[in-house]
């Protein structure tokens, strides 16, 4: 039903993609992850993170902040037990990956670049302790440039919708990333029983905002797209198209609809900003 | 359409409501029609529902029993989502994932359940299974008790306790019936199922627990759900519901 | 219930605003608006405006798009028919302005600054066809200078939370604004019957963009600030109180619960954004 | 609360649901039981519904008909809104502001009623009111009419039309009973309205409209609900929803 399409130099059945960390490392279930253009694992660290304490998750009216804090099985654990399954199933390979530090970028990368078909570098998670990368896009733009010269596969940038997205993709874009993925999760406070905890928001509480960004980034620069916001539809992919989004990353929907593909219709009639 | 996991499957699917009825306050059974998720159902797994009308993410429910093509599952209106559920209506039709999860294992002896409020759905479907034992219930007010006393049928004794009218909370009473019985299974609030597994340590019963964490996907997928067990987190819908009673880290309980 | 608090120079009798655009001139209803600290009259244009044609209301999950479009009855017809009666009710008077020039904006601050205990200056309206003036803060803080040297009455400047509200509130507070509201609407596009319009997102969606916002803009200046957005009860005052926020304007909230004072508790449990 | 306003003013306020039940295909007939509501109604006012589901603004609803105590509305399930709607249940309560509008005028002579869909609700409400005319009511499909027949113990004439079976509108027909009838009142799709305007121009009828648009506050202060008339936008919330069929200016609709 749907073409191939081209995206950060390599070429996707189709269009959709499984967001980091809604997916799990993408070869759990491959009758869905095989429905995909492409998978992007759940972000891997050099060493395996455990994540906060629960509660991780809490739904809010239009949308789902989590707290999961990227609790993965580290790059070892990862490389041998789980890259393996996921290249069986027949979809493009995108891994995520984070480090605190260049050595632990470049140890990712080394570990990683020849059995994908491309990299992911979350620069956006606001579920760390630390600032978001980018925050402050000087220093971003700094380790994308080292990182770049370290691989010849595709790079692309996992950024959100609220820190001058734009302005940052243009930026990492001249230092040699092939491709934006706007947004990541934002940054968001939720109480329960009393206690407040932070969180990223997702959903479609994000959508006006992500459509915003990648309107403003299309208008700066040229450089591929992948939007990711609240898509729960063929109505949501349709807006971001028009919007300048190349392919449509569903993330916290597939929470919900992991089988939500192929994209037929919307699967709520609500939710009409376009 | 139906996903293979290691333990038979599951369906994303959706399937009519054959009944929906008030069982106590705020409490509704529902049964829900679906031949091949009833066949394939064993105590201890769960539903994940979407209850509609704008939620986002899914609220997983135990089962509560079977019968040849349907499951039935018992609920509290807490919040939004079980309160959409709680306005269905026979015939509508209700979007569901399952089953999903471990069961209860199946284990040799005499049991001990022990249940506090909703923790009765899926000991109830468990005692339906199992040898002959001791069904303790208890709940905190009057009203949430819902009708039990046709276990009876299956040869358990009953005992249902109220906290506000008799004063008496379950774990005060298990250990009368500890002794007579082998293994211990449990699912209530998360107090409840520390100081039960406390009682079971000390006395060196066997005992295993149903465990609630919120949850995104119910499959395994978003790491939401976890619990503390003593080799780190684990996953409540994959790795459990289910999880013998020393392997979790009750420390921030 | 609630004390009297120190605002933008004026001393409101509690710190619950109807926010302009949602309350009428303010007058309509006395039995209502006195209830308020302070009532917010739709902005006011030089000129009587029409307003865009209909549609110009849609609600989308967790909000409301509206794109009026400041209709409204000029100037003249403000002062003469709708202030005194506004001045009649019991509560301290707001208007709202919006000129498309610094003569228009003189116009409206000579003719109004006696009658009013403070002025609002609608930097931020989506519904125009011209940019939204916060978007060149530059510009934005040369007129807001001009204008200040022309009255002595408070001056409150309407931003959203979108467009840099931290700079652009250090920046205005600067030229001389006595208070920050924040936000206005935010810009969204919404579709009906295969059309495409653009309009103002309000309500609980922007909620979480908004209490960032206000803690940007508190970490950068001391400035008084009015907190408006997705306010339906007392948690989300609280939320923003502990954000900065001095005040608190409530907006399409009235359009579904016009008696919504006292504010005694949320009007939904939902929500919980924090 | 009650608040004024020059025509008697409206209840900001809840009352409880007597009954639901469906009327027509998605059609539902809810009685609201609010004395003072009920005492104030008159034929036109609207009823401005919170439906609650986490919806932000009101739904309106033209009135029905009025008992003693109670009010009715009839709503078809359009959207999210209606559909919550259509779930409450007889005691439940419902959010309501109410009465809101002005009505119809009080006209003298032999009404023509022309109604087109839901717009049957404000003209029903009307018709009990009146001298006896002619009701003219037509529907898209058979199984969307409700039953008005006892319209005719006013002594209304009652002509159904359904344009699916018939091959007629209400439009095609409405001439015949003209010349009998001394004014018209209609609701219903714009486009109607728009043709019976025209007709009655033509005719030099008399002509009340009650025109729909989509409402914020339903009582004036958002300037959301205009409809364009000879002399600019007016608030069909406050200004109508009853306007003179001359006074509209139709050249966008
Ligand atoms: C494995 C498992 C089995 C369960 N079995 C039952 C059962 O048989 N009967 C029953 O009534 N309840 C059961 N629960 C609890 C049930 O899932 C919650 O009561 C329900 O999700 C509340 O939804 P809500 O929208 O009404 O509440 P809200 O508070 O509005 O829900 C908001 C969010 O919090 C989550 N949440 C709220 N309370 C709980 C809770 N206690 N456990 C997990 N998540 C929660 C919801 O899933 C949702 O994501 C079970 C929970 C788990 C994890
Ligand atoms: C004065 C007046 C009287 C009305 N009387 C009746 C009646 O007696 N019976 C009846 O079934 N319907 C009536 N309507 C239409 C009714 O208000 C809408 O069908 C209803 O608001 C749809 O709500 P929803 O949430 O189901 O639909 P959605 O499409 O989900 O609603 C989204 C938004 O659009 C608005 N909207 C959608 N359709 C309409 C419409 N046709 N007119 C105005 N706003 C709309 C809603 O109010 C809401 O703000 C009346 C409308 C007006 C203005
Ligand atoms: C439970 C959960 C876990 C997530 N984990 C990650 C992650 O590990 N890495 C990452 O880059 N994004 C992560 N995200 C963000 C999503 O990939 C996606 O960017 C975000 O949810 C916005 O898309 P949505 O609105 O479609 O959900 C996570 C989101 C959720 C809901
Ligand atoms: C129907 C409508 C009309 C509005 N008109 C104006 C206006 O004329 N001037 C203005 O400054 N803001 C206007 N606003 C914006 C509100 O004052 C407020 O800033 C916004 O709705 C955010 O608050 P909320 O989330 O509480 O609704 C309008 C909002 C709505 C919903
Ligand atoms: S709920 Fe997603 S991993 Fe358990
Ligand atoms: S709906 Fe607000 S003015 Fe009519």
């Amino acid at each position: 039903m749907y073409d191939t399409v081209r995206f950060a130099g390599l070429e996707i059945k189709n269009p959709f993609i499984a967001a980091s960390g809604c997916f799990g490392y993408g070869w759990e279930f491959p009758a869905l992850s095989e429905k995909f253009g492409a998978v992007v694992a759940k972000t891997i660290t050099v060493k395996p993170r455990e994540g906060n304490s629960p509660p991780r998750i809490f739904e809010v009216p239009g949308g789902v902040i989590n707290r999961v804090g990227l609790q993965n099985c580290g790059l070892k654990n990862f490389a041998e037990k789980h890259l393996p399954r996921l290249k069986k199933i027949g979809t493009t390979v995108i891994v995520s990956i984070f480090g605190e530090n260049f050595r632990q970028w470049a140890e990712l990368i080394g570990t990683l670049e020849k059995e994908v078909a491309a990299l992911e570098l979350n620069l956006s998670c606001p579920n760390l302790n630390k600032q978001i990368l980018t925050k402050n896009p000087e220093k971003c733009g700094n380790i994308v440039e080292k990182l770049r010269k370290l691989t010849d596969k595709p790079l692309i940038a996992k950024i959100n919708a609220v820190d001058s997205p734009a302005a940052v993709s243009s930026l990492l874009s001249d230092r040699g990333i092939d491709a934006i993925v706007c947004s990541n999760t934002i940054p968001a406070r939720v109480e329960l029983n009393g206690r407040i905890y932070k969180g990223g928001l997702s959903g479609r509480l994000i959508k006006n905002f992500v459509l915003k960004a990648i309107r403003e980034i299309r208008k700066k620069s040229d450089v591929p797209i992948a939007a990711c916001g609240g898509i729960r539809g063929l109505k949501d992919v349709d807006d971001y198209r028009k919007a300048g989004a190349d392919v449509f990353v569903l993330g916290s929907v597939l929470l919900r609809q992991p089988d939500i593909l192929p994209l037929e219709k919307n699967i709520d009639s609500e939710g009409d900003i376009v | 359409m139906k996903l293979k996991t290691e333990n038979g499957g599951f369906f994303v699917t959706s399937a009519e409501i054959l009944s929906i009825k008030p069982a106590a306050e705020k409490i509704f059974l529902m049964e829900i029609k679906h031949e091949k998720i009833s066949s394939l159902a064993r105590p201890g797994q769960f539903v994940h529902i979407y209850c509609g009308g704008g939620t986002s993410i899914r609220r997983p429910f135990s089962i509560f029993s079977k019968t040849g093509d349907c499951i039935e599952i018992i609920f509290r209106v807490v919040g939004r989502g079980t309160e959409i559920l709680s306005r269905k209506r026979k015939g509508d039709s209700v979007d569901l994932i399952a089953p999903l999860g471990n069961g209860f294992p199946v284990v040799c002896g005499r049991p001990l359940f022990v249940a506090g409020g909703l923790g009765v759905a899926p000991l109830h479907f468990l005692s339906l299974a199992t040898a002959a034992g001791v069904f303790i219930y208890g709940t905190k007010r009057k009203n949430e008790i819902i009708p039990i006393e046709s276990l009876k049928a299956s040869g358990h004794k009953v005992v249902i306790l109220c906290e506000e009218t008799e004063g008496k909370k379950v774990t005060d009473i298990m250990e009368e019936y500890l002794n007579d019985c082998d293994v211990v299974f449990s699912a209530g609030p998360a107090k409840m199922m520390k100081k039960i597994a406390e009682i079971c340590l000390k006395k060196k019963k066997k005992c295993f627990l149903s465990m609630e964490e919120r949850m995104g996907c119910g499959i395994g997928l978003c790491r939401s759900c976890v619990v503390k067990t003593k080799t780190g987190y684990k996953r409540v819908c994959v790795d459990g519901p289910v999880f013998p009673a020393e392997t979790v880290d009750w420390k921030d309980v």
